[in-house]
């Protein structure tokens, strides 16, 4: 079901942890649909994401992109961070199963989570970035059988 | 991958070596169609009859009120919506429970779209059903009650016989979902007022695509699928031969092995559930911890989701699952585990391993000892866990 | 008996060693259940894959357009019953034809008595429709055009590509039920305008138990049997993955075989007929002369009665049928027969010999030379032949 | 399906053939049923019958009844012909499939028209003998599924 890029990330999860101190922090999802994100960053003064780190509960995909999320931005500016979209994270990941791809907006949001806090703790505006729903319910998708 | 431990078998079994080796004369040899009026089909009518027999046996039913579908869902499917038709004039008023497969419960929802009514009976803790809260929902217009005799999550044995006695006293034809428990544990149609009763080939070592619906003689029931006079008018389908020969056949040994496999799979089953319990902390059993279904051991773990853990199991060369084997991909958990009453966060970290007949103490120990080891591994990435850790384990 | 002659194709077929061997690996060994979660249910989920492709590939379908069901019954009640809920705000109006197998007849039968209405057209004495009668049939609450490629009976084909344009043309459905004719004559359902079709693994020396339902994407259909999210969420039941691997496999086989093995049923079917028609006084062929299946070949023979003929065939090692064999056991003569206008007492002689890819010319000689001999003996003992020998031969 | 006996009776019928001068002849059933049964009876002075052949358009089992009865009511008097019913046709032949028994209560009628056919020739009075239906139809045995 999954392909060997995305098995490889949920195996040998990069970044996995916490920040002692973060430049800001972000969770999104919510146990009810079964995935919560938690990205971690610490920002330099240039706002360069120097380290990144996640916990996540969640299913395979969800670890996977949790991992590639945060290998993705780290080293990048607040700015360029910004255009980690979901559709790159799951590239990244030689792509996700349909029914997984929530799992990428998730670690799209997670991102955007942490550097809203980053902003808000340091009294910043970053361009493009909006507040963060922290609740990502799925659009009930039934189909009429 | 040297390890090969299959725990999934409340979704599917191994066809035996003896099954198959009973049906396969049926695919190149005897292959006729038993309705044919040449010799040749005799023997296909032979073999089906014995299978017939077979099937009756186990649930103490006759030969002929045994038909045969080609899985437990058509039987579900059949039993409900043909009884919601035929008695249709006294009422259109359904029971069920809150924890039926989803073979029931979708049928239930697509007749009450029809404008049937459908009462989904509460259960406790344990997956139970309250007779008396069945006795108060039969109404003078309830044409069926349908409740499952084992569940499939959580292998929580309901009451059978005192539903059928219910059932009989109110004069509502009483249908079971027994697709987990027949040939599982014993079942007698008469003793326990059974009216319909749905199986499954492929949960006892039988093959998929073949199920059974017994029918009650004198119950009222139209077909379902339309067409030939198979099944004595009631199922169209040129019959499948192999197919109904291996349910036989199944059926047959799964009746005659009964008692010995579920002493030593409640065996295994309880050393399972002790180990875990003791030594994984915050896992929980779900389900009755005595009225359940000798091979089935269902959990959940705090602060984890299920299908990762499957995915390590699966790594560590163990097959469970997570829920039911259908919904697996849905993004909710189990209705079944939220009807018990678990919140959704440990809703969604549950586990099930059902055991075969072939399961063994050391398979049982080592799956032990990797799960131990998963579950600390995908706490250790759980912010649910790093939080309940910070507040001081509340 | 020493001899063994089977040529009642249409009835059933024997499994053939290439498929039977395809299947083999899905019962003891990669037995589990496609959506788990393991590595373990991705090799069964692969072989349904192939399947799936292997199926749609016979008639130019998209694997994904392709449904597994239990049986060609199962697909026909399933194409017509939810079409029939699916535009029942669009209307209420069936078109069928009169020689449909039963589980197409049957089906609509019980529509109308929930209140659908349904056109049966004639046929002519071959037994084709006349699409003229078609197009007047078609309403602007019609819902449903089914009418089957092939008739099981006389084999007659139908004009499928031409209902299919009258079909899109007017916007109204069209299912054909092609269980005789997939693999056995060319389909192609775009070129066709074909939106579902059935087919059922048993008449093309697959496995027992495995159909298909072709559904057309967008076109608009329910659930026929609710439950699990197997099938897209189409079909609930444990997937039968030996017998999905096994239809996949004998379509494939099939489809690549088709041509030749026409051909070459083609001239044995013609050789039959002429010889039986030459030799045997008051015999007649039922169907069309050209536009039948390859290997079907159906007569009747005056003054004499279709069982009678099989006891006697079967004690010459023949293994034949007389009107299809669901309805054997049954006291009127074939519907079919009635349909294309043959009076009762002829139709009751009726005598269906459909061949398989291994039969022999040496095989039809010798079923004429003994079938000669049984219509001799019969006729001697019939009142009806008395009655018209003295009556002068009129 | 069927008995070996009613298989043998099917195999080798008894009685196969017409009579020249019949002393009385019955055809009963009709071709849209399937079944059309024509006995023959030789019957002397005393009202023994001393030969019965039959002709039967029909399945396995009107073949096989039509040949039991004749077999049945050779050398019997008229009386006791009366009493060869279906009944004893079915069990002579070791049962019938429940769908074949018409076959069976054909052969019976059978009898009755050819007694019937010989007592009007002879203008006689056969005691218990109705004047048989012709026409033998199914009831409609339509259970609703
Ligand atoms: C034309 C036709 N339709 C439907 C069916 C039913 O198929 P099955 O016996 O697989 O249910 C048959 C064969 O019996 C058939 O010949
Ligand atoms: C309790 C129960 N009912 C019904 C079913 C459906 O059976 P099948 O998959 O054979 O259609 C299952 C298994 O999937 C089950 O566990």
């Amino acid at each position: 079901m999954y392909s060997e890029k995305v098995m490889e990330h949920f195996n040998n999860p990069r970044n996995v942890g916490e920040l002692e101190n973060p430049s800001g922090v972000g969770t999104v999802g919510n146990a009810k649909c079964g995935d919560i994100m938690r990205i971690y960053f610490d920002i330099d003064d240039q706002g360069v994401i120097r380290d990144a780190k996640f916990k996540t509960f969640g299913c395979g995909a969800a670890v996977a992109t949790s991992s590639m999320a945060t290998e993705l931005v780290k080293g990048k500016t607040v700015q360029q961070a910004l255009s980690v979209t979901n559709k790159a994270v799951m590239e990244a990941l030689d792509g996700l199963p349909p029914v997984k791809v929530h799992c990428s907006l998730l670690a799209e949001e997670a991102i955007h989570a942490a550097l809203w806090d980053y902003a808000q703790k340091n009294g910043i505006v970053i361009e493009g970035l909006k507040k963060p729903v922290e609740d990502i319910e799925e659009k009930a998708q039934e189909e009429e059988y | 991958m040297g390890k090969f431990i299959y725990l999934d078998n409340a979704a599917t079994t191994r066809v035996s070596q003896g099954v198959l080796d009973e049906m396969m004369p049926y695919f190149c040899g005897t292959y006729s169609n038993p309705s044919a009026m040449y010799r040749f089909a005799g023997e296909s009518q032979t073999a089906v009859d014995t299978a017939r027999e077979r099937a009756a046996a186990v649930i103490g039913a006759k030969p002929e009120e045994i038909y045969f579908t080609g899985s437990g869902s058509e039987s579900d499917n059949w039993a409900i919506k043909a009884a919601a038709e035929a008695y249709a004039s006294k009422g259109r008023h359904i029971i069920t429970s809150k924890i039926e497969h989803h073979a029931v419960l979708h049928t239930c929802g697509y007749l009450q779209k029809q404008g049937l009514e459908v009462t989904y009976l509460d259960v406790d803790a344990a997956g139970k059903i309250s007779l008396g809260e069945l006795k108060a929902a039969i109404r003078p217009d309830t044409i069926l009650i349908s409740i499952m005799a084992a569940n499939n999550e959580i292998g929580t044995l309901q009451p059978v016989a005192e539903i059928g006695k219910i059932a009989r006293n109110a004069g509502v034809p009483f249908h079971t979902d027994a697709v987990q428990a027949y040939g599982h544990i014993p079942i007698d149609v008469e003793e326990m007022g059974i009216d319909m009763l749905s199986a499954s080939g492929h949960k006892l070592n039988g093959p998929k695509g073949a199920g059974i619906l017994y029918i009650r003689k004198g119950i009222k029931i139209r077909s379902f699928i339309h067409g030939g006079a198979q099944e004595r008018g009631r199922r169209a389908g040129t019959l499948n031969v192999p197919g109904i020969v291996g349910f036989g056949k199944a059926a047959q040994l799964a009746g005659g092995t009964m008692e010995l496999r579920a002493a030593a799979q409640i065996k295994l089953r309880d050393h399972l559930i002790g180990r875990v319990l003791a030594e994984i902390p915050y896992s929980r059993l779900n389900g009755d911890g005595a009225d359940r279904l000798p091979n089935n051991a269902s959990f959940c773990f705090r602060f984890i989701e299920g299908e990762s853990m499957l995915i390590l199991l699966d790594q560590s060369g163990i097959c469970a699952s997570s829920g039911s084997a259908c919904t697996s991909g849905a993004l909710d958990p189990s209705h079944v585990l939220l009807a018990i009453g678990l919140p959704h966060e440990i809703a969604h970290g549950s586990l099930r391993i059902t055991l075969s007949e072939e399961t063994t103490l050391e398979e049982i120990d080592y799956v032990v000892d990797e799960l131990k080891k998963i579950v600390e591994r995908l706490r250790g990435m759980s912010p649910l866990y790093e939080d309940f850790v910070k507040k001081g384990n509340q």
